[in-house]
Order: C-alpha cells, then structure tokens, then sequence
C-alpha cells in the first residue's frame, strides 16, 4: 500500500451560544460523616467530566464541598438520619456554582467571627465558613440560612 | 484513608503519615493514634502529608489541638511533606504562624 | 529509620441504604446536529463519573443517547434553533435512567415497523428506536411522544 | 473525527479509515468521500473501522446506501476492523447478512 493520504474533516464552528452550555449535577447526601468523602470525591469526578480545570475540581472544589458538608450534617441536620443533605452543581461556561442545602434551622452566617485574630487563632474550630470564603470567589446564603451556593468564576 | 506510623528509633522521633485526606470523618483517628503514642511516652511527632489530598477545617482543628497538647508535656510537633495547595489552607488560616512547618518528613525527623 | 509500620483505619461501615445514592445529571442540549457528538461525550464521562461500569458508559450510553437526542433534534424539535433538548440522567444503585425530551410535538412509537424485516433491511433509515430497544433493558415514552426513558438495569 | 484514505495501487482497493464517530453530524462527509472515489472511477472499497468508537443509526444507513450505490457500479464494498461492540450493531440489526465483514483492512483489501 502507499502511504497513508491524511484527510481531516470537522464540525462545522457552529457553536451554540455559550449560555446554553449549562450542566445540572445533583446528589443527595445522606445525614452521615463517614460518607462525606466519597461524595466529595463523587462530585469532584461530576466536576472533572465537565470541564472544571482539575487542578481546581481536584482541591478547591474537595475542600469547600467537605466544608459545606460536614456544616449541613453536624449542625444544620445535627447528624438526624431521617434528614438528607441536597448537593447541586451547576456548570456553565463563566462559572461553577455549588449549592448545599440542609434541613434545618439555618443560621445567620453575619455573626461568624475571624477565625484569624490572634484571640481565635489557638481555637480548635471555626475555620470552615472562612476557608470557604477564602477559597471560592462568592459566597451565598439563603435567607433561612440552611443553604450555602459557593461559586468559583473562569480565570 | 490510612495513616503510617514509623519510629526513628536514633532520635525518638514518631513520623505519622496521612495517606489520602485528613478531614470530619477520620481526624479523631488521627487524633488517638497521637495520644496513644504519648501515652506510651512518645513526645517529638512529625505529621507527613506528602501522601494527602486535601484538609478540612477540622483536620485543620485537630492539628492546632495536638500541637498544644505536645507543647503542655513538653513535647514538640513539626509538619512536614505539604504541597503547594495544603500549604495555601495554612496560610490562609494564618496557621503558617503557629506551627514549624518544615519540607520533607526526613528533614523534619532529623531537624529535632 | 526502621521499617515503616503500616496501620490502616477504615472508614465505619455505616453505609447509607442503597436508595439513597442516587445522583442526577441534566444537560440543556442546543437543537444542532453538530453537537452531538459532545453532548454524547460529556454525558457519558458523567456516567463514568457516577460509576457506571465503563463498558456501557463508553458504548451503550452513547448510541443510545446519540439515536434519541438525532431524533430529538431532528424530528422533535425539528431543527428549530430556539428549541431545546434536555437530558436528564438518574443514576441509582440499581439502574440508570436516561431521559430525552424535546420541544416537539411528539409521535406514537408504537408504530415503528421492525427495520429488520426482508422488505426493509435494505432502508437506509429507521433502524434508530430499534437499535435503543435492543441496546437498553427498558424503553418508555411519556403520552405525547416528546419525551423517552431509556432504562439499563445493572447486571 | 476525521478519515483516513488510502489506496492500494497494485489491487485498485480503496482504504477508508474511520478515525472516532460515525454518526448522524458526519455520516454525509463519509459519503461524499465515497462518492468522489466512485465518480473518478474507484469500484473496491474497504471502510475500516479500527479506530471507531460507536456508529449510530444512520452511520448503519450510510453504510447501506452506500454498498447499493457501490453494487450498482458493478464495485464491491467490504467493512473491516470492527470490534465486538460494533459487531454487535450489525447483528442487532441484521445487517452483518447485507455486508461483507472482513477481520482486518489488509485482509478485506486482500480479499478483492
Ligand atoms: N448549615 C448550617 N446550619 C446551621 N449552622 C451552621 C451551618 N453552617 C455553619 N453553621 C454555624 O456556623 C458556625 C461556624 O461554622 P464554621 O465556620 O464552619 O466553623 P466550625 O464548623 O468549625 O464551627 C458553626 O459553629 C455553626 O454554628
Ligand atoms: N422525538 C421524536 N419526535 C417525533 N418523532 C419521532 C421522534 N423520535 C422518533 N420519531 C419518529 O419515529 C421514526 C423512527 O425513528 P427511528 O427509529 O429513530 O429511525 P429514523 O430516525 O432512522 O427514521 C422517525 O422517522 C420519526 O417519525
């Protein structure tokens, strides 16, 4: 046989409008701390299959989910197995959005001092809301307080 | 999860590496496996994370705790083995400032 | 240093029930044949993601996915740009869903002739829903033939 | 996707290659292709779906079409490559009766 004649043929550049390019990932989380890693990593995966950049689906996104997790088990449903955590990705193209939602009471979120003072800085806990909004670039409650959206932008 | 312990017997230092995360659901076993090792008198610990993903506020919390508890039987606790990203959550916390943070596990053993 | 001593602690067995691990992905698909093929994509690597064994996710998922979303921007939405494509995906423990549904007026599937009768092998369509009934365990429509379900039962 | 065509001088069998998707966003490229050979006056045709992932539907129907097209030129069309999945497609469908299925492309271009 002769050599090989390479011919490519592509999509045409008909791209749809980037709002269209929108992906729903949800998962519902029982009320228990053992399973607050495997569905980080499950999300962080769901994350990964949609484009978020790995280094930030690998980190950014395992950290402030863990945050938001642990919060929704142990003091929005304090760790009653009847209650169930809701977990909702949104992918678009601008930004990722990660929504955590619990069954109780809320919170006013207002109130959280700076875990880095030096008068706080010793104490065990504290830390997770303000890594949080370290981490991502918005931070959203809803009025109840038992609904965290954290949401990291496209460089 | 899984966490490895290892003496270095010449200095009577306990290494105790986190493979995977040190976060709610295990930091408690981070924290026994400690205090057990005080129990039996053990008092310099390096904690090795070069085979960590990630670290949560909690595990963030527990370390703080064990660093003071070393400290009040006169002991001493040195990090060791942080990526970039793990590194980011101490100094984010302003943790950087609290702990010796040092670069490998083998640096931090020998620097006692 | 001696030999390192490995202790290994698990995670408690505390496993949720099964019904609890559900997670559910939707993608809002543009009506263009050109995108297809990485819709397809991006649906499957969710599949992958939620632990769909990779055989189905990298071969069923995606034929079947690709004949129900060409019928659906073809002859649903019927190439109307201002139309839409939603695709749902249930993953369970037991079986996963895939839903298809489109903006169009709907059909009766029930009379789709078998393209593989002697007076039709040599068509050059229609073999589509065939091909989904024989790939998937279930196949169901909703009343006005806009919307399919395509179920695979895990083995 | 893209294919690749290459042509067996000394047999006058022509080797379309189907690198990723044959499916309804391409199949026409595939045909064209085809159907340009046909015109300069190629009449074997190997299609060789090693490096295939999936056909759909009407990937099958191009297929179809095509080997009619080819047949009433008095040319010949085999499929060559396929793995099991694919394989299965054809069964399913009851298409591996209408085509010739060969195992490798050199053996179908062999063939002729
Ligand atoms: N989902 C929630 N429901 C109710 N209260 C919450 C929730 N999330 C956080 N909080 C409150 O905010 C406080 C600070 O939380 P955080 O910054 O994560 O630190 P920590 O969990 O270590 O206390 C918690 O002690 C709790 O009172
Ligand atoms: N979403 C849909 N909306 C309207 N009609 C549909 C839809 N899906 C399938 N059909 C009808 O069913 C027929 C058979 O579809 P199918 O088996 O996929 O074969 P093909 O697409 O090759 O014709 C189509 O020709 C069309 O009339």
């Amino acid at each position: 046989m002769t050599a090989p004649l390479r011919l490519y043929v592509r999509r045409s550049e008909s791209a749809p409008p980037d709002s269209e390019r929108r992906i729903n990932i949800s998962v519902r989380v029982p009320t228990d701390l053992d399973v607050v890693e495997e569905a980080v990593d499950l999300v962080a995966r769901h994350c990964l299959a949609s484009g978020v950049p790995p280094k930030a689906a690998r980190f950014v996104v395992r950290v402030v989910l863990c945050e938001a997790l642990a919060n929704a088990i142990v003091y929005g449903n304090q760790l009653d197995p009847a209650k169930r955590v809701d977990v909702r990705v949104e992918v678009g193209e601008e930004a990722v959005e990660l929504h955590v939602s619990d069954e109780g009471a809320g919170f006013d979120p207002s109130g959280i001092p700076d875990p880095t003072e030096p008068d706080r800085i010793e104490l065990n806990q504290g830390r997770g809301l303000f890594l949080i909004r370290q981490l991502v670039d918005e931070v959203h409650f809803n009025d109840r307080g038992n609904a965290i959206c954290m949401i990291m932008r496209r460089a | 999860m899984s966490f490895t312990v290892r003496k270095d017997d010449a200095k009577g230092v306990v290494v105790i590496g986190v493979d995977g995360q040190l976060i709610v659901g295990n930091r408690h076993d981070l924290k026994k496996k400690v205090m057990d090792a005080m129990e039996e008198g053990e008092r310099k610990f390096v904690i090795d994370f070069a085979e960590t993903g990630y670290i949560d506020s909690s595990g963030l919390g527990v370390l703080v705790s064990l660093s003071k508890k070393i400290r009040e039987t006169g002991g001493d606790l040195r990090l060791a083995g942080l990526n970039d990203d793990l590194r980011t959550l101490f100094e984010l916390t302003k943790l950087d400032t609290l702990f010796t943070i040092m670069g490998s596990a083998e640096e931090a053993a020998a620097s006692f």
